[in-house]
């Protein structure tokens, strides 16, 4: 029978993710591992404990893979009275809006999007809009780029040209100009189909056209396409022990993908606040409207651990910490050009 | 040498061979004859593993022998010249001779061996032909010496020879007949398939005869005659002339003047015809297959690509060198192509649309606004007029042309053609591969457009039936018109000098 | 009825009694991949299968999801009728979808009977002029029409993502689309005519527009002289020269044909659906199409049979990857794969009955 | 101009025709026997993801392109025998494959790491060994397209392959077993084309992605019908495309309009689909195909 294991006396929680799918090393990968942590207990691979209690729900997942297969894949668990639908992505918020209308009694929830009420203004009831700051985190990076960038060469490996990428260019390249007025930031996309998403080998010639160029660090945000950064910039070797060329992780934190190649991991904590959110509806909290994730909070923001602890220099994070001070202030206003 | 014991093959509802048997004798050269369609092509391709025989056996050497494909017979020593070559035409003379029996190993081709090996060939049996040349670049002659130099090649101790004489001219006939025999008092055997009985009585020991799929005798060439053969392979009394009264021409219809016309290579294919069909006339043109007639036919009918051709081509005093196909039909030319599978039939559609194919665009097929939409009871009218008109059997009403005999299929062309109606007709070898009563059908047609005043011009390989057929007779030779005879007088022997380009004189 | 009518028909309908036999043995094959993957098949099948014909969510996508298949179906199909192989309906289709939006934004003060008409107008002609291009290339050049398809699905996709990021994009909009287009370029939805059916489903008029468009390519094909001019092309270019048919205008009008009606898509998406242009719409509709117009035997009723056997396929796919543990709708796409190549090789279904003495004794 | 131009353009070029000239010469294989092969995408992505998939659990590379090759040995049997035993036609069948492999690769993936479409990263070590950012296939592909040069044009397989692909029927007059070479043509095919697919996975990258060969089939195909389906043009034509991709790359952020602004990545990145348009039109032509291409050989018997 469809749906067998349906249980109502436990919390139902259905995930939508995003074209790129459940496994993009991005955003996609963190709301997973975020819906996991909450039924579990552990990441994804099912042996490493993810640090929080199970929570005890039932969870389904679609990857819908096409944009006109979104909706009825809200629909589906939106019929069978889901305590929770997350949406993973900006481009559900219209379908969200749509299918959240006709279902107010069931509580959604989006990654990257925000719903209003009708009026245009209210943030919906029965939505929480999870928004985080891409281009503040990235900011961040571009100072520690700029920092460590001995060639005052960067390089950014975007997937696509899209509004949400440039999002991310934006920040970064302001973020390495306030380090150096002058500093030359090369800016590739791999491809203008969704297959650039996953073109790995594409992402490392471009990767390594930049290194070409001498760019020596890149910030790669690119899905699957920018594992091939992180294959470049190891190709490139290494001087007296250290990388010649550095790559920087995205959404993620990516610093043991190619531990010394790393220098740190823009990450957006899309896991914690999926965690959170559900968290929220298991204990009966559940509110709608917009959560912010920015600096402030650790929404988003960079990562030194044991992989680039040597990596990054102490006036790097010292510049970095500082930016952040003042962007929280809002001394600075990082540009977001999903806006323009 | 070789033994077919009741063999049996079906092609759908055609019953190709019933229960034949067939022997050959080592070291002679056995004749199969028969009409058209008697099944001959059909048990030797048994023979070479080519089909596969419903039932009965074959013995070679007097061992029942399991051949299943080429390669079988080929191992058996048996080789076979196929009625239509069996040729790679862009690769060269000696890569098609090698091809399945290479010299040298699997990991090098050994081309210079190849090579030599079929000089010392061509040297024995006077095969002159280039071996590096591509098949491509080679006359139907030159081909043919190709097919016999593979089978040598194989060292065949039985050679099956398809209607090997169609492409050749009577001198060159002489010359093959010579390489015959040449193989048989070398111990060779050698089976011609063939219905000219002049050739079976010139060449062969024994005689086969075929009819309907069934062998109908069993003759030796010693103790036989033309008649008696000719009877066996029609069933009754034959008479292969045409009755015709004599020719009262009209005025000029076509006139073609100084036509030139190059390949799609830019090679010359036509140099400089002229010639003049009036009405009531039928014009025959012979001569070898290759030189020119069929590139004559296209151009005629607006098929050759306007940059190919100069010179000039009036119909009925209109000139229409810069006409289209469609537009020349609308001019009162109607053309039957020589092969009708390439240009006369789309052997997937229906008999009606096949029926209206040319006139697909005007009244009867189209109707209603604008003459668009097509109008299937006009089709259906015409195609059940062409089909009583014309006695075209198909098995069923609905089936697509594919389903026809060759000769119903070319009876669909002809009553299509005809019932344009035409002030010209372009024909090219009309009665190829169509049975006896559909010949005599044909030809009585062709004369009757004739004698209502229709403008003929022939092309036929059977150098019977354009003379035959015709009231002038053209001989082509690479291109040219290499002279003009009278059919009622001239003999073969002239007509086969003029096809080798020998004795040419005007016009 | 006359005997023309046999011409189209009656074949299809003998022709498909193998294919089905094929694609039963294409599930059957899929279940025991479900099975060794550890789910149950017989629940993954009614998932698949029975959830695309529940009312009025199930018929509702199930249709909706045809409506482009069956386009781009056609368009495959009329070009193969002529002897081409469009590869190039994605590009087509994209194309034709952005002309519709920005016609229907650069006019979007118009009233619907005169925006409607227009902007669908642009979408056919414009998915016509793209896939003319290929046929003009091959008529005119002899280039072979697949590797300019194929070049031109690349071109087509660079320029309307060019456009939309460029120039059309509402500012601010982090979704890689179009400005809206004008209301009145919307395109009904079915659900506000048929009742019982929600509005909320995006089935909409352009799904009629594909069965007409269906009904148009059968008759064009079948019983017009340009159809018989295209068909007589496709089967024997040497006839068709003969019988006075210019091959190349064929090949350029075929192409162009098939453009259009790729192009049609865009009617659904833009007019239809979205309201909009959005880029990356198509789940490589075109593509699938090849499939669609094979397995439908370039007959117009096979290709609307083949596109809702697809159709249900995707909407079965979502609830099949929603509904079992560890089955993805990636399923969907090996049995698809699996249904194409055993009605491909549906000869395998047959030969099983001949008879086993043949052979010369 | 002189930033583009550069010793890094030649390597990167290399680079990126090396599976275009692996899958390019598979596919002449196949379609000089007379097989028309639009599955090459199919067969890359059946290689890609077997010699990640085995590379990761071996450890070693050269095991996993050894199973890569056994991997697009056996599909281009399903292919073969669709075409040839039971008469798909070629276009329809290899779309199939093509459509498959979408799916396969996602679902094994999902049942063997808990993913739904791409392999755990492979260490460094474990890739296939590249000297001066060249990697041994891309010499390899150098050495395969000569050694195809010479079996089509020196050996006796090679001419019967030719006839075969050219009159099928005269080769088996001849003797010839058309069908068992038209198995052979296209099971090289199957292999050579994952060889490519292996090098998208263990040589230029680290992992298999989904969907990873990104119609690097499609333009191989391109390639092959560009090259007039003889080996030497044929690996030019996949350089050709090679060097237009790897021009793209570099110009990417460095051309400008004369505004001063970058020229925009959509435009770069259709160069090379236009320039492949123009030169088919323009200089090369009609290219003559294999006579018996796409048509199945299956006479009454
Ligand atoms: N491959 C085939 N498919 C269907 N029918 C065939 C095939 N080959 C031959 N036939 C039919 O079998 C019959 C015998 O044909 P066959 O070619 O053996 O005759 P033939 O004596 O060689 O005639 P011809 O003198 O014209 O060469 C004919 O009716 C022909 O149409
Ligand atoms: N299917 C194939 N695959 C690869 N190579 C082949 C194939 N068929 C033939 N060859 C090559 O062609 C050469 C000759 O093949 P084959 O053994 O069929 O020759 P043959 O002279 O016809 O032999 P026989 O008459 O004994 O069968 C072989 O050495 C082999 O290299
Ligand atoms: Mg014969
Ligand atoms: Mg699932």
């Amino acid at each position: 029978a469809p749906g067998a294991a349906d249980d109502p006396s436990r919390v139902e929680v259905g995930i939508v993710f995003d074209i790129g799918g459940k496994d993009d090393r991005s955003f996609n990968a963190a709301a997973w591992a975020g819906v996991k942590c909450a039924e579990t207990g552990f990441l994804p691979d099912g042996r490493t404990s993810c640090g929080r209690p199970p929570l005890g729900i039932v969870l389904r997942d679609v990857e819908p893979g096409t944009p006109t297969s979104i909706e009825p894949a809200m629909r589906a668990f939106a019929e069978r009275h889901y305590d929770l639908i997350i949406g993973v992505g900006f481009a559900q918020g219209p379908i969200m809006e749509v299918v959240a209308r006709d279902y107010p009694d069931v509580r959604f929830a989006i990654i990257d999007g925000v719903i209003f009420e009708d009026d245009g203004k209210t943030p919906k009831k029965n939505v929480a809009s999870l928004v985080f700051n891409e281009h503040e985190g990235s900011y961040l990076v571009g100072v520690i780029a700029a920092k460590t960038s001995r060639t005052q060469t960067l390089g950014f490996v975007g997937g696509m040209d899209i509004p949400l990428i440039r999002r991310f260019a934006k920040g970064y390249e302001e973020g390495a100009r306030s380090v150096n007025p002058d500093i030359r930031v090369i800016e590739n996309y791999v491809g203008v189909t969704d297959a650039a998403w996953n073109n790995p080998g594409k992402g490392k010639e471009l990767s390594m056209a930049q290194i070409g160029r001498g760019a020596d660090v890149i910030f790669a945000a690119a899905g699957n396409s920018g594992l091939g950064a992180f294959d470049a910039v190891e190709q490139a070797g290494t001087e007296n022990g250290r990388a010649r060329r550095f790559v920087i992780g995205v959404d993620s934190n990516q610093n043991g993908v190619k531990p010394g190649f790393v220098l740190t991991s823009m990450i957006k904590r899309v896991d914690t606040a999926v965690y959170d959110i559900v968290k929220k509806v298991v204990d009966g909290g559940f509110t709608g409207g917009f959560h912010v994730f920015g600096l402030e909070g650790d929404g988003v923001g960079y990562v030194v651990d044991e992989y680039n602890r040597d990596l990054v220099s102490p006036e790097a994070i010292a510049a970095a910490e500082e930016a952040r001070t003042k962007i929280v202030a809002g001394e600075i206003t990082v540009t977001d050009a999903m806006a323009q | 040498m070789l033994e077919l014991r009741g063999i049996t093959k079906r092609f759908g509802r055609v019953l190709a061979n019933d229960h034949i048997d067939i022997r050959v004798a080592p070291g002679s050269i056995h004749a199969l004859v028969g009409e058209n369609g008697a099944g001959k092509s059909t048990a030797m391709r048994i023979a070479y593993g080519f089909y596969t025989a419903d039932s009965g056996e074959i013995l070679v050497n007097g061992r029942v022998a399991d051949i299943r494909t080429p390669h079988d017979a080929i191992a058996l020593g048996i080789g076979m010249v196929h009625q239509h070559f069996m040729l790679v035409p862009p690769m060269t003379v000696a890569e098609n001779i090698v091809l399945g029996a290479e010299p040298g190993t699997a990991a090098s081709l050994d081309m210079k061996a190849a090579i030599a090996g079929i000089r010392a060939l061509s040297d024995e049996f006077r095969l002159a032909v280039d071996p590096e040349a591509p098949i491509e670049t080679l006359s139907v002659g030159q081909q043919q010496r190709v097919e016999l130099l593979k089978a040598l090649h194989r060292r065949a101790r039985l050679l099956i020879l398809d209607e090997p004489t169609a492409v050749l001219t009577p001198q060159e006939v002489a010359e093959f007949f010579a390489i015959l025999r040449r193989m048989r008092d070398q111990g060779r055997t050698v089976v011609i398939i063939t219905h000219k009985l002049s050739e079976v009585l010139a060449i062969s020991d024994d005689i086969t005869v075929m009819r309907d799929g069934r062998v109908v005798g069993v003759l030796s060439t010693r103790e036989t005659s033309a008649a008696e053969i000719a009877r066996l392979m029609v069933g009754r009394e034959v008479l292969l002339r045409v009755d015709k009264a004599p020719a009262t021409p009209g005025g000029v219809r076509l006139q073609v003047r100084d036509l030139n016309v190059t390949g799609p290579d830019g090679s010359p294919r036509l140099r400089g015809i002229s010639l003049d069909v009036r009405a009531g006339e039928i014009v025959g043109i012979a001569g070898v297959e290759g030189n020119g007639q069929t590139e004559l036919i296209e151009t005629l009918a607006g098929l050759t690509p306007r940059a190919q051709v100069t010179g000039r081509v009036t119909v009925g005093g209109r000139d229409v060198t810069r006409m289209n196909a469609r537009e020349r039909r609308e001019a009162g030319v109607a053309h039957i192509p020589e092969d009708r599978h390439r240009r006369g039939l789309v052997l997937s559609f229906s008999l009606a649309e096949n029926a209206i194919l040319g006139v697909h665009y005007r009244r009867p097929a189209v109707a209603g606004a604008g003459g668009v939409m097509l109008d299937g009871h006009g089709i259906d009218a015409r195609t059940d007029a062409l089909i009583r008109d014309f006695d075209v059997r198909p098995p069923q009403r609905a089936l697509p042309a594919r389903a026809l005999s060759g000769g119903n299929q070319q009876k669909l062309v002809i009553g299509r053609e005809f019932s344009l109606p035409p002030t010209l007709l372009l024909v090219s070898q009309p009665t190829r591969g169509v049975d006896i009563g559909a010949i005599e059908f044909i030809h009585r047609r062709i004369v009757a457009l004739r004698d209502a005043g229709c403008a003929v011009l022939l092309v036929s390989a059977e150098l019977e039936e354009a003379t035959a057929l015709s009231d002038r007779l053209l001989v082509m030779h690479d291109g040219r018109i290499a002279g003009e005879v009278d059919p009622a007088r001239a003999t073969s022997e002239q007509i086969g000098l003029l096809m080798t380009g020998g004795g040419g004189q005007t016009p | 009825m006359t005997r023309l009518d046999s011409w189209g028909l009656t074949p299809l309908l003998r022709e498909l009694r193998f294919p089905l036999v094929a694609v039963v043995a294409a599930f059957l094959v899929a279940g025991l991949i479900v099975l060794i993957l550890g789910d149950n098949p017989l629940d993954m099948y009614w998932l698949l299968v029975g959830t695309a014909f529940t009312w009025p969510d199930g018929i509702g996508y199930t249709l909706f999801y045809a409506t482009p298949l069956v386009f781009t179906g056609l368009a495959v199909a009329v070009a193969f009728r002529c002897g081409l192989l469009n590869i190039g309906a994605e590009g087509q289709l994209y194309v034709a979808a952005f002309a519709a939006a920005w016609v229907g934004i650069e006019l979007a003060d118009l009233p619907g009977v005169f925006l409607l008409p227009i902007c669908a107008a642009a979408a056919i002609l414009s998915g016509a002029i793209w896939g003319g291009i290929p046929g003009v290339l091959k008529a005119r050049f002899g280039s072979h029409e697949v590797i300019n398809t194929i070049m031109l699905n690349f071109i087509a996709v660079a320029l309307v993502s060019y456009f939309t990021q460029y120039h059309y994009k509402v500012p601010g909009d982090p979704i890689l689309q179009t400005a809206p287009v004008g209301e009145g370029a919307h395109l009904a939805r079915l659900g506000s005519i048929v009742p019982g059916l929600p509005e909320r489903i995006p089935l909409n008029l352009a799904f009629v527009l594909a069965v007409v468009a269906c009904g148009l390519v059968y008759v064009f094909l079948w019983k017009t002289k340009w159809g018989y001019e295209i068909r007589a092309t496709g089967e024997n270019p040497g006839a068709a020269e003969y019988g006075g048919i210019s091959v190349r205008t064929q090949i350029v009008v075929a192409m162009a044909i098939s453009g259009g009606l790729a192009g049609m898509v865009g009617i659904n998406e833009v007019l239809g659906y979205r309201h909009r242009y959005y880029d990356g719409f198509s789940d490589n509709y075109g593509f699938t199409g090849i499939a669609v117009a094979l397995l439908g035997r370039n007959h117009p009723a096979g290709v609307l049979v083949a596109a809702l056997l697809f159709a249900v396929l995707q909407r079965g796919g979502v609830q099949v990857d929603a509904f079992t543990a560890d089955v993805s709708k990636d399923i969907v796409q090996i049995l698809q794969g699996l249904v194409v190549l055993f009605v491909a090789a549906e000869a395998m279904f047959r030969f099983r009955i001949r008879p086993a003495a043949e052979r010369v004794a | 101009m002189s930033e583009i131009f550069t010793l890094a353009l030649v390597f990167s070029t290399i680079r990126l025709a090396t599976p275009l000239v692996w899958a390019a010469i598979g596919g002449l294989y196949s379609e000089r026997s007379g097989v028309i092969n639009v599955a090459l995408e199919g067969l890359m992505l059946a290689g890609a993801f077997t010699a990640a998939a085995v590379t990761f659990y071996a450890g070693s590379w050269f095991i996993g392109l050894i199973a890569a090759v056994m991997a697009g040995a056996l599909t281009a049997a399903v292919l073969a025998v669709a075409c040839i035993r039971f008469g798909a036609n070629e276009v329809v069948a290899g779309t199939a494959i093509n459509i498959l492999f979408l799916g396969l690769p996602a679902v094994l993936s999902g049942a063997l790491f808990l993913s739904s479409g791409s392999t755990p990263q492979i260490p460094q070590e474990n890739l296939i060994p590249a000297f001066a950012d060249v990697s041994v296939l891309s010499v390899l592909a150098l050495a395969v397209t000569l050694a195809t040069w010479y079996v089509l044009y020196r050996t006796p397989f090679g001419l019967r392959l030719r006839a075969v692909g050219e009159n099928p029927e005269a080769a088996d007059a001849a003797g010839v077993r058309v069908q068992r070479i038209r198995y052979a043509g296209v099971i090289i095919s199957g292999i050579l084309a994952a060889v490519g697919g292996a090098y998208l996975s263990v040589g230029q990258s680290s992992l298999f992605t989904r969907n990873m060969a990104a119609g690097r089939g499609f333009i191989a195909l391109a390639a092959l019908i560009f090259g007039k389906w003889r080996p030497v043009p044929t690996m030019l034509a996949c350089l050709l495309f090679g060097f237009a991709d790897a021009v793209t790359i570099q110009m990417q952020g460095v051309a400008k309009l004369p505004s001063g602004e970058d020229v925009p990545v959509q435009f770069v990145q259709m160069i090379p689909y236009v320039v492949t348009i123009v030169v088919l039109a323009g200089f090369i032509g009609q290219s003559r195909a294999p006579g018996a291409l796409g048509v199945p050989y299956v006479k009454e018997r």
